[in-house]
């Protein structure tokens, strides 16, 4: 617990002095968000149609390159080596990781996704929604982030390959978030049998990845 | 069963057996479905020769699935069991299955020119099959990206394994995904009533993709098992200690 | 400078190690007891790191035995909180000063006094560097540091004198002595003899 | 000149041998495809209203992130110190390294753009069209990818901070690919005020980046 | 071993660098002609890898005088390809062979004989192993081979020593005095005293 709260306390300085991390998967929405103005305005009407594509879209992307070098420097620097080495165990260490994933990518797209969608011509009240069933699934997109990212540390052009094995796993999530999103917008009930999936989505990511996630750190140490 | 495959030596000889018999059915296997299922069975009702694709696409599609389904189950073998010979077989048929694959995409984007007027659409199945694409895709590129073999090996247990999880979930979501909204441009098949003269060619087919899979994966497997005794071969001696003194 | 609160031994028996499939060392045998240093020597590529690497888990061990005993009783593996893990590069983050750097590791480990350990390795000087700018020496002197925060009874350095001046090396032989003291024991790979007082284990090849 | 060659031909030849660098950008394409086509089909109006988005901003990112390590590991491994100390001169680094990240992500992307844009429904014609305006726009995205990794690797913060330097140099190139395709696509010429544009954009670019780009080396060497 | 083709000298007169505005080194002056070497000592810190950058064009010269002389005649900076530098990294890259990574080198400098460089640092047995897997003294020794391939007359050596093994570190010895023969000139930065036979400047805090 000591460890992964160091490591997290250390990594969100080092975030905010070194060009502002943080501020990276907010950025990278609100150009989506431009682009998709662009691409399917003017009518608002086919904006508000385009919106839940663009905003699933655009989370599972900045989730993923958010996570592209989340171990390559401890990599590098041998810190991870010395944590494994005088730990035993590499959890912590994964948990701080992920809880920094969740707060400098997921949590600041999560927060500002209502004031994106109303650019996108959709109600905020309904933005609002959007972003709980965001809340809901982004977990899955992190966790995948996560591990796609230990598996591809300390490789070539890592951040690129973590990218083509997460895309398998992150469709099912784009196919419940935007067929959620859409129904909700169409009036449905917000916690309906998409938001169930995704919830068990985000669930079943947070059981299965951790073990193979540490295991594929563990490689790259040897 | 296990036993007889976990000694590199006596797979060698099998796989030396066993590799022309596997190519030799695969030639009459092949010999027989084309001919069969080009000249002798009849144009399909509908779509007329164009459909005589079918017996290249369906059974490629076939075979691309297993494969993964083999990669996995020898990925499971080596991450519980510490198997290299399975790493080896793993990573042997992860070719074949792309290619296999791939041939399966072309061949329905060819043949869904004439059907549907478009080569790609983005039906459930098709979806579902560009995506296991990339997952083999994905764990190519961990092999490739991974120098040492050991280590490239453990990565790569973990993504098949992981990869396989997930094949059910991919079907399932994009089948889920496209019966929510029909397209129109698609035109739907809900197999076509398969004939005698038709079915047996297909049968044929997909017994000589199966035996060429088992062509490549046993011919890759040799090639490896030969490359890595020549890299042992070449391995350095192992330093010992020269020195042990007490203070 | 009190005494360690565990008494850890390490023995090996004809161990050996491998990477990336090929063998790398073998026939490795000796024992460490509690106050027992030992430097590891031989020539480049020998497998000194590799065995360091080996003794803190991150390798298998691929023949032999290696025995870890806490208190008289076995272990499997490296004693829990018992490592300290010297490696060839610094595992210091450039942005952040010497001092942080030093504070994370002691927050980590769950306690620990920086400002003496960045007195003991001479270090105060700089300590409000950012160490992206520090020397190759200094840098590895605050790594050095860590060995005082985390109080650990084993300490496995990979050439702690590599980059060092003439006075640092001293003061290294110092920990090292004091460590020692505390009934601690260490495994130094190294090419720099650091003097009498420790056994010795060569490689070759 | 010998020196660039070497470079170029080391790094491709390391890009092949390491996990097959040359071809992520290409299957970045392909993924970021697939994804959108997840997200916003399976209706082939939709998708095809989404493309001319989708490709300049795949184009945008898939250049962005190959030059993320351009420099980096030059840079950590001590190459680029040995190079300037010893060749004096940074002005064939800075072209083998701009050739290869032509070579690897941005030749590629526009070569492929026609067959991907094929499956989010454009015709292919139209397709071809849309990979020359590509060609015209994507020098100008690739300068900027090159100059914005230079800084960061100067400034010792990373892919995500030349993202964010980046974004708003390649915010009017996204703007203007995006909205020359578009009008191509409804039946305009093909080179319109906006392929006007887009071509000056990258000829700036050509010119102004290189100096500030090879500076930034020379900063990050002190 | 030809004499080089020119005659390099360089000489400083109460030369001084900073580092982020800070001033590191100040005062030093020296002389080297053809055929001379000079070791740098001095604590951690002091600035000794900084004067070598600032030798080698990286870091500007703050104050003082560096004056460089190719054939008698007075050049503003390090001659152009006359450097061989040597810095505390070991700049190969690990996806490439140790002797791929020469040949790299090689090309880039339009020449030299990669076996025998090979062959003088003692590297012949790695030569087809990824630089990747190299021992740390490994991938140090194959840097080292990089100063036969490129022929300059000014060696900049940032602690040649470090991570090398002793019989290995009588192979530098030799290089170096084989360059100096040659008319060469060096300056080393290092820890470790090479012995006589160089001039020495000793920097301190
Ligand atoms: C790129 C496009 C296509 C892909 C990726 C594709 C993929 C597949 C796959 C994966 C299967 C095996 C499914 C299973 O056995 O459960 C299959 C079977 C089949 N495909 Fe395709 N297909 C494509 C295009 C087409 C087209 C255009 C047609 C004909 C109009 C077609 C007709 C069939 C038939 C008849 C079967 C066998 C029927 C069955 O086993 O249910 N496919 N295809
Ligand atoms: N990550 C690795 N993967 C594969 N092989 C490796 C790896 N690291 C080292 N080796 C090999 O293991 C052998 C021993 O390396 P090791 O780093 O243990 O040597 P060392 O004794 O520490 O040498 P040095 O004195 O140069 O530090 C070397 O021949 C090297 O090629
Ligand atoms: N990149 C840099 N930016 C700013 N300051 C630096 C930088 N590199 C080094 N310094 C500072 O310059 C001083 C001298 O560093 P330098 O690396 O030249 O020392 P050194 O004599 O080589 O030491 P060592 O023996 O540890 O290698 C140090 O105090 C350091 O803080
Ligand atoms: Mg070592
Ligand atoms: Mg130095």
């Amino acid at each position: 617990m000591n460890m992964a709260l160091a490591i997290l306390s250390r990594d969100v300085k080092t975030a905010f002095r070194s060009g502002g991390g943080w501020f990276y998967a907010l950025f990278f929405f609100a150009v989506f968000t431009a682009l998709a103005a662009i691409a399917f305005g003017p009518s608002l009407g086919a904006l508000r149609a385009a919106a839940p594509a663009a905003v699933w879209l655009a989370a599972a992307l900045a989730i993923q390159f958010a996570a592209a070098d989340l171990f390559e420097r401890d990599m590098n620097d041998g810190s991870l080596r010395v944590i494994a080495a005088e730990q035993g165990r590499l959890f912590p260490y994964w948990l701080a990781k992920s809880a920094l994933l969740a707060l400098t990518a997921a949590a600041p797209l999560i927060l500002t996704a209502p004031f994106f969608l109303t650019m996108l011509g959709v109600p905020f009240a309904q933005g609002i929604g959007a972003a709980l069933l965001l809340l809901i699934g982004a977990p899955a997109l992190f966790f995948i982030a996560v591990l796609t990212a230990a598996l591809s540390t300390g490789l070539r052009a890592g951040g690129l390959l973590a990218m083509i094995i997460a895309a398998p796993f992150a469709a099912p999530v784009l196919v419940f978030g935007v067929t959620a999103t859409k129904a909700f917008f169409a009036g449905a009930a917000l916690f309906g049998p998409e938001a169930l999936i995704l919830g068990a989505l985000s669930l079943f990511m947070a059981a299965a990845t951790p073990v193979f996630a540490i295991a594929a750190l563990r490689v790259s140490l040897e | 069963m296990l036993s007889r495959f976990s000694n590199p030596a006596k797979f060698e000889a099998f796989a030396r057996g066993a590799g022309p018999v596997a190519f030799i059915v695969f030639v009459i296997g092949a010999a027989y479905g084309l001919y069969a299922g080009l000249f002798m069975a009849p144009a399909e009702k509908f779509q007329g020769d164009s459909a005589r694709i079918m017996y290249v696409h369906v059974p490629a599609a076939w075979t691309a699935l297993a494969a993964y389904s083999f990669i996995a189950m020898m990925s499971l073998i080596a991450f519980v069991w510490r198997h290299s010979l399975a790493d080896v077989a793993a990573r042997s048929a992860a070719l074949p299955g792309v290619v296999f694959t791939g041939l399966a995409l072309f061949t329905g984007a060819v043949w869904g020119k004439p059907t549907w007027g478009a080569y790609w659409v983005w039906d459930a199945r098709l979806t579902s099959m560009l995506l296991l694409l990339f997952i083999y895709f994905g764990y190519m590129a961990v092999w490739q990206a991974v120098p040492e073999t050991a280590r490239a090996a453990r990565f790569a247990r973990i993504l098949a394994l992981v990869g396989f999880i997930n094949i059910p979930i991919i079907k399932f979501s994009v089948d889920w995904w496209n019966s929510l909204h029909q397209t129109a441009s698609v035109m739907r098949l809900d197999g076509p009533t398969i004939h005698p003269s038709m079915l047996w060619p297909l049968l044929a087919m997909a017994v000589a993709y199966t035996a060429l899979f088992a062509w490549l994966v046993f011919t890759g497997m040799r090639a490896t098992l030969i490359r890595q005794r020549l890299e042992a071969r070449s391995a350095r001696k192992p330093s010992r200690p020269t020195t042990v003194e007490a203070v | 400078m009190s005494p360690y609160r565990r008494a850890i031994s390490l023995a090996a028996e004809n161990a050996g190690c491998d990477r990336a499939g090929a063998a790398i060392v073998r026939g490795v045998t000796f024992s460490l007891g509690p106050g027992e240093g030992m430097q590891l020597f031989g020539p480049n590529g020998s497998g000194k790191s590799s065995l360091l690497s080996m003794f803190a888990g991150l390798i298998d061990l691929a023949e032999g035995v290696v025995g870890w005993r806490v208190d008289g009783a076995a272990v499997e593996a490296a004693p829990e909180a018992g490592v300290f893990f010297l490696g060839h590069e610094a595992s210091v983050k450039p942005a952040l000063t010497a001092e942080e750097n030093l504070r994370f590791w002691a927050k980590a480990s769950g306690g620990g006094d920086v400002d003496a350990a960045l007195a003991a390795v001479d270090a105060l000087s700089f300590r409000h560097l950012r160490a992206g700018r520090l020397s190759a020496g200094q840098k590895r002197r605050v790594d050095l540091a860590r060995a005082l925060l985390v109080d650990r009874e084993v300490w496995l350095l990979d050439e702690p004198t590599a980059a060092i001046d003439r006075d640092g090396v001293k003061i290294i032989r110092k920990l090292i002595d004091d460590h020692l003291a505390r009934g601690g024991i260490a495994v130094i790979a190294t090419h720099d003899d650091l003097g009498d007082g420790f056994k010795r284990l060569e490689l070759a090849r």
